[in-house]
């Protein structure tokens, strides 16, 4: 019935599948093969891997020890918040999440430079992991915020609590035992971008990174400048391995909240 | 909640407490501090003066906003494509077609970047299979392939969930009453996904006028913005004008999703 | 103990095997940090008021600038009164660990049949068309002095960059890429056939790694660049700074360098394994020292007509 | 335990008044119902006796002798049933009956008992460890009352316990609800806007209009003597025979008909099925549509007042479209206000 | 345009077997309700007349001389009314109507003169230049029945029209699209789970049940003489008086009862209008529940067969609960049919 549209559109699918698949396909056989240069001829190896381990293995954990107290720090800082400006739907809760949403509007760079300039002489924190934590939960935050803002806005919230209200439970319980459970998926949801996308972060790390706090993109654009092409798509293979199950877990979650908003 | 005024409003404030102060302490000032700093240089407060009168920077602006622009167009052709195409047809393979599209979103922009470059650069495939010399990736073009990279997945995404949500029916309506596909698309279904395109186009183009990590990386000769601001941090430390291009970027890019937000009426929000 | 110091890439100048030795030998562990000197110097600007860095490694103007601008504390090594006139701050706030001399980083397999280059004019051909690279010589060092050389080369002098911007302008052309920091490997991967890269980088690809590498030493002529170190002003950790400069500067620290194909700055004689993977002395008879003092004056001007000529 | 209201009013944020001040007393066991159209004022008055709602000033709000006027609903200790039913979706459906126990920190074995007392009141046995996520609309009213029922609330407030589910189960549930809201025994005030359902559960209907209760009484009470017009249209779907009365005659555009003694100079109100078909009728009328309903035909008819007005028909057969049909009223169905 | 099916059947992608083969005719003008449970197959048969689903192998559908069995939905010429109505919300009121006749690109001037026309006909003068969002569910109702109407199609398909509006609209918007369908002359069917719905509207109703046409006759046909027990269960809700039939007679829990000669030895239902209160009455029943529903009381029994029965009774005031009360049942009133 629709045979020359569909095929069009078939045909753009598929070269945009193409178009992305195909690099990090490559980029995958190039972390294994022993000289990219030459070919697979060269044959397979897992040395780059290990060197890259090595190297990195540092920069590996440091991002995955940010990535989990980003987590618990947008976990505490917006869940509560996400429960409040549910409930109280006006103008000045429009205004609070339009602030904290600004760290996805402005780009990364003119928020770490903000943040150098303000506290890069405070020594101790400027050297400090918690000095990138902060970009990263600046970053993440709203992600948070709004995923579980949007599961309760889904759930009658309202009358959830009226109704625990009506069996004697004070705010605090109701808190407890109605909104955060119910909430749940949302949190899922947000706490799994949180932790992909600090595990990505670059735009701001690279700015307030110091040489012993380098995170794992810090550490790959470093790789792609300064090391030979095999190490970088080593550690890009290293990259991905870690995020591609973190992806897929975030799309379940958020397929799964999106079920309980419809 | 109404019932109990002071311990239910008082409980809210709780909750809101340790986002307002965080918020506080490294957005509102920082920001404030930046604001501050963009005068703190030889310049004053007329560095936004030179800045509009040296035409490195504007040509940066413009540069960044035409890139920035026709990657939206481009990401909103393919995705909208590939996402009506996904959402109207069940086929095996659908999945894992949908799993590549939505792969790179988390990718970080010197990922992309390294990706363009294996893709288009001296050893990538397009110089390999083509005859000749034809190396993309360091040029505007391979910019623009890096912002689409990034930017596909996050426009997929948007639209394929407004897809989903279009009633079936609209269609089997215009159809009913004569409409042959082409009409059904225009006259139906893209006015339907309409609001989720602005708000997707809202968000690549947010994305893509921050977008520092692919542009660093391909290490191209086009200065974007994000680019000369980075130039103008490490060049002679330049912080007043680093600061004041900052502001600049950051103003724009915001502007672009408020008027995107009132157009859909629907929430925007930038996707990192 | 640890210590940071900023600009001390591995895959650049063999720091790797210098922060390998540093560990060993007197047991300071110093992170890899590869910035490049004007992003050291930017990073040193904003943290003046309490800095990160205890030593800081860059080219010659930018240590120069460095010192002017109070980022640095006055610090004379062991073996400071060795390293000759000119190549060090009568203070101490700066001075040359090793030198470099500017040339072609060649990967011959990647020229895809056209001869490797010879001159800087050469570069202009069309079959080096995408071949091309430099560093950004408004941020990098050695970008400057690869503009530096190309200036020379052509003509011109540190008051006058017009044939180094003319030259840049046509190379343009060519689409040149233009990365911000070192890029060693992306040469050796074949990505960048073309460098304008220090000798030591392409020695060190010629004899070390897999494939076909040559240093060219343009036949216009050249520049021959010392690179320099200074204790960060502040610095968290002076004293073990202070440790990492005296052992750089010691003869172990110096026979490293030279196992590395660098020139050492202080007068040391080269073995004679190393003496023979250079290139002949007669072609580094090309290669020039400069006012360093002026080519310092002269940078920030450089690399803001560079930014606005050059597209 | 008697429920007294005095001079309760509502006057919202934005001004609106959505219930004027009222007076109410509720007698220990009644079941009554709050009837009226979308927007009376129903769910207001009803939020205002939960204390989920802070009356206007002057209000007060009586349980027995304690004056509650000004306490939260979490100390009210009264039971909610909402349209929604908010169950929480988080907790089985014994932790949904047990919420209420729970808070009151009763020891977990009294819990226990008590809430398998009232799973078996509502005959939810079978459901008892299921997610609220697996019941059918039905099992979930059930549940929304035992939970609100197991705490031995003062009072169960209702608001339209029935109208989230389909029509079919509607009619079911609505004899259930009954008899289970009976052998609770407890005070029931449950808000409808179907006149049906009021009818057939509530021991008295106050029915509802503009912010304002406009009568109060048992069904038959109210469908038989509607003291307003609104009431008689409202419950029972009163027809205006709008007519001139010379003395003690109805002047109808189809015909005379002679008006009981007690009929004052008000407006006169009939119900379809009251106008009968009747060969010797002083009325008539043109049939203009005919729908068969299964136990009788509803027809339309013009010519007998200025609007068309409906007579329900019982037969095998109906009179056919445009026939001209001659009809009476027997006298004590004509219902009779005094001014409209 | 007579329309007609033979052996049309639809078995979906997974399986599902929705429709069994399936013969049907249309007359020009008819208005034929498809009436049936949920998940019966009436939607799917709808959408194969209209073209929107292909039949299995095998079927033949034609619309007068001509077999549109393999012609798609846009060039069938049928109007189509969905259940959620389906409006473009991307349009006016104005503009909906006018799109099928824009499709079949007529001058400017006569798809204006003929949207009006329809306007007119649907009372959409106020609303003409409006956005669908600003309309009301009735008034959507309406714009979808012109928009339907208006390209003038050989057939008008109705999903459930009325199902999307609530309770007290649905009822007063039947009798307008009763009206409207029959103001606009051409062929119709429209489905329904609503048993007064296809009742009020329908010259014929066809009821369905698995997947395939039970029975197919006029409202009163299907009401009178129900061929099947699902037939007689789901209009009109007859209940089964299960018993033992000895010779003639119908031996109940409550009493013996003499059969008509045509009773077979099937099963035998009454419909609780039926059920007539009657002191002389040859069954008895113990009244359970009581409710008042205004023209009438309804009357939960017990001890008349097996299973709760209900009766209706008129008059001024009702058995009390408790009360043993003697029933009679009109011979004709009986239904009997073969075997169930
Ligand atoms: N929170 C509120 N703020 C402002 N006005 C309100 C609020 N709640 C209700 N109203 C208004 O008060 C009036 C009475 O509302 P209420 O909900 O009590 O009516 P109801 O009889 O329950 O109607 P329904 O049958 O539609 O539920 C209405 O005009 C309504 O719009
Ligand atoms: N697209 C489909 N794929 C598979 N099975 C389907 C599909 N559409 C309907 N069915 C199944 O076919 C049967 C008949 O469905 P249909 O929609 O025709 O029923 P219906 O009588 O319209 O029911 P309802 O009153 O719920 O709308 C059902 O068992 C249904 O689950
Ligand atoms: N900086 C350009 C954006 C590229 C991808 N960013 C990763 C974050 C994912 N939301
Ligand atoms: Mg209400
Ligand atoms: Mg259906």
């Amino acid at each position: 019935m629709m045979r020359l549209p569909k095929l069009l559109s078939m045909l753009v699918t598929l070269l945009a599948c193409a178009f992305l698949l195909v690099p990090t396909l490559q980029s995958v056989l190039a972390g294994i093969t022993a000289n990219y240069f030459r070919g697979i001829s060269s044959g397979l190896t897992l040395k780059w891997v290990i060197e890259v381990w090595t190297l990195y293995a540092d920069s590996i954990f440091l991002s995955i020890w940010l990535a989990i107290t980003c987590l618990a720090v947008t976990l505490i800082l917006g869940v509560p918040a996400a429960y409040a400006l549910a409930r109280n739907p006006g103008r000045l809760s429009r205004v609070l999440e339009e602030f904290i949403s600004l760290p996805l509007a402005i780009p990364g760079l003119a928020l770490a430079l903000a943040l150098l300039q303000l506290y890069g002489s405070q020594q101790g924190f400027r050297a400090h992991w918690s000095f990138i934590l902060v970009g990263h939960v600046l970053y993440t935050l709203p992600f948070m915020v709004r995923a579980v803002q949007a599961v309760l806005a889904a759930i009658d919230l309202k009358t959830l609590e009226e109704g625990a209200a009506s069996l004697g439970a004070g705010p605090a319980r109701r808190f407890v035992d109605i909104v955060v459970p119910n909430a749940l998926p949302g949190i899922l949801a947000g706490s799994l971008t949180v932790v992909t996308l600090s595990i990505g972060e670059f735009n701001l790390t690279w700015m307030l990174h110091t040489p012993l706090l380098k995170t794992l993109p810090v550490g790959l654009a470093d790789s792609y400048a300064s090391m030979r092409l095999e190490i970088a798509s080593a550690y890009t293979l290293v990259f991905f391995v870690m995020i591609v199950p973190l992806l897929m877990a975030m799309q379940w979650a958020s397929a799964r909240a999106q079920r309980i908003l419809s | 909640m109404k019932e109990t005024p002071v311990t239910a409003r008082s409980f809210g404030v709780l909750c809101l407490l340790p986002l307002l102060i965080f918020s506080l302490a490294f957005l509102a000032l920082p920001l404030v501090r930046l604001v501050l700093s963009s005068s703190e240089g030889a310049d004053g407060w007329s560095v936004y003066i030179r800045m509009l009168q040296t035409p490195r920077y504007l040509a940066a602006l413009l540069q960044t906003l035409l890139v920035s622009g026709a990657v939206t167009v481009a990401a909103l052709a393919v995705s909208t494509t590939a996402g009506l195409f996904l959402t109207r047809n069940r086929f095996w393979g659908r999945s894992a077609l949908l799993s590549i599209l939505t792969l790179p979103l988390a990718f970080p922009g010197v990922v992309v970047g390294f990706m363009i470059i294996l893709l288009g650069g001296r050893q990538g495939l397009v110089n390999q299979i083509t005859p000749g010399h034809v190396v993309i990736a360091y040029s505007t073009f391979g910019l623009f392939l890096g912002y689409l990279y990034f930017s596909i997945p996050r426009v997929l995404l948007t639209v394929m969930a407004a897809a989903e949500k279009i009633d079936p029916a609209l269609e089997e309506a215009a159809r009913s009453l004569g409409a042959p596909a082409y009409r059904v698309l225009w006259d139906v279904l893209l006015p339907a996904l309409r609001p989720a395109m602005v708000a997707a186009g809202a968000i690549a183009f947010a994305t893509a006028m921050g977008a520092f990590g692919t542009a660093f990386t391909l290490a191209t000769d086009i200065d974007v913005l994000p680019m000369v601001i980075y130039t103008e941090f490490t060049l002679s430390a330049n912080f007043a004008m680093a600061s004041a291009l900052s502001i600049a970027l950051g103003v724009v890019t915001w502007g672009v999703l408020l008027i995107a937000r009132s157009l859909s009426g629907g929430t925007v929000a930038a996707g990192g | 103990e640890d210590a940071i110091c900023y600009n001390c890439p591995p895959q650049w100048a063999d720091w790797a095997s210098m922060l390998e030795a540093i560990e060993t030998e007197i047991g300071v562990s110093l992170p890899h940090d590869n910035k490049n000197s004007g992003q050291t110097f930017a990073q040193l600007v904003a943290e003046k008021e309490n800095p990160v860095a205890d030593v800081a490694y860059y080219g010659v103007t930018t240590g120069i600038k460095a010192g002017k601008e109070g980022l640095v504390e006055a610090y004379k090594p062991a073996g400071f009164d060795d390293i000759p006139e000119g190549l060090k701050d009568p203070e101490g706030k700066w001075f040359a660990v090793h030198y470099g001399t500017i040339g072609f980083f060649v990967n011959v397999d990647a020229l895809g049949g056209a001869p490797v280059p010879q001159c800087f004019a050469d570069l202009k051909k069309p079959e080096y068309q995408g071949m091309v690279g430099y560093l950004d010589p408004s941020s990098a060092f050695v970008g400057y002095a690869g503009a530096v050389a190309a200036n020379l080369a052509f003509g011109g002098d540190l008051q006058n960059f017009d044939p180094a911007i003319q030259f840049f302008s046509e190379l343009a052309e060519n689409s040149p890429i233009v990365p911000k920091q070192t890029s060693f490997a992306r040469v050796v991967s074949g990505e960048i056939p073309i460098l304008f890269d220090y000798d030591f980088n392409a020695y060190r690809a010629k004899y070390e790694e897999d494939g076909n590498f040559e240093f060219v030493l343009p036949c216009e002529g050249s520049v021959r660049v010392p690179y320099v170190m200074s204790l960060v002003g502040n610095a968290p950790h002076s004293e073990t700074g202070k440790k990492v400069l005296d052992f750089i500067l010691s003869d172990k620290g110096q026979a490293i360098w030279t196992n590395a194909y660098l020139q050492p700055s202080r007068p040391v004689e080269l073995p004679a394994e190393v003496a023979e993977k250079f290139l002949p002395a007669s072609d580094y008879e090309r290669a020039q020292a400069v006012d360093y003092a002026e080519m310092e004056k002269a940078q920030a001007g450089f690399g803001e007509r560079y930014l606005n000529e050059v597209k | 335990m008697t429920l007294s209201l005095s001079s309760v009013a509502k006057t919202y944020g934005d001004g609106t008044r959505a219930l004027n001040p009222t007076d109410l007393e509720i007698n220990p066991g009644e079941i009554i119902s709050l009837l009226g159209p979308s927007g009376c004022g129903k769910t207001t008055l009803l939020r205002l006796i939960a204390g989920l709602e802070v009356p206007d000033n002057g209000a007060n709000i009586r349980f027995g002798d304690e004056d509650v006027t000004r306490l939260p609903v979490e100390k009210r200790n009264v039971g909610m049933v909402f349209q929604s039913y908010a169950l929480f979706p988080n907790m089985s459906v014994r932790d949904n009956i047990g919420y209420g126990l729970k808070m009151q920190r009763l020891p977990r074995a009294e819990i226990q008992s008590r809430v398998d007392e009232v799973i078996a009141l509502c005959r939810l046995e079978p459901y008892a460890n299921r997610a609220i996520t697996a019941l059918s609309g039905g099992q979930r009213q059930r549940v929304a009352l035992a939970r609100a029922f197991a705490p031995r609330p003062r009072l169960m407030l209702l608001d339209e316990p029935l109208s989230a589910l389909d029509a079919a189960l509607r009619l079911e549930l609505r004899d259930e609800l009954a008899a289970l809201l009976r052998q609770f025994g407890t005070t029931v005030i449950f808000v409808t806007h179907d006149q049906d359902e009021a009818l057939a559960i509530a021991d008295r209907v106050a029915v509802m209009e503009g912010g304002k209760i406009r009568q109060i009484g048992t069904p038959e009470e109210l469908y038989r003597n509607p003291q307003s017009a609104f009431v008689a249209e409202f419950v029972g779907h009163a027809m205006p025979l709008s007519g001139e009365i010379r003395q003690q005659t109805l002047c109808l555009e189809g015909g005379e008909l002679p008006l009981p003694d007690h009929a004052g100079g008000g407006s006169v109100y009939v119900r379809a099925e009251d106008l009968r078909a009747d060969p010797t009728g002083p009325l008539q009328a043109k049939v203009e549509t005919v729908t068969f309903l299964g136990t009788h035909y509803r027809l339309g008819l013009t010519g007998l007042t200025g609007q068309r007005m409906f007579a329900l028909h019982h037969g095998a057969s109906s009179p056919a479209i445009g026939d001209n049909l001659r009809l009476s009223i027997a006298p004590d169905a004509l219902i009779c206000l005094p001014h409209s």
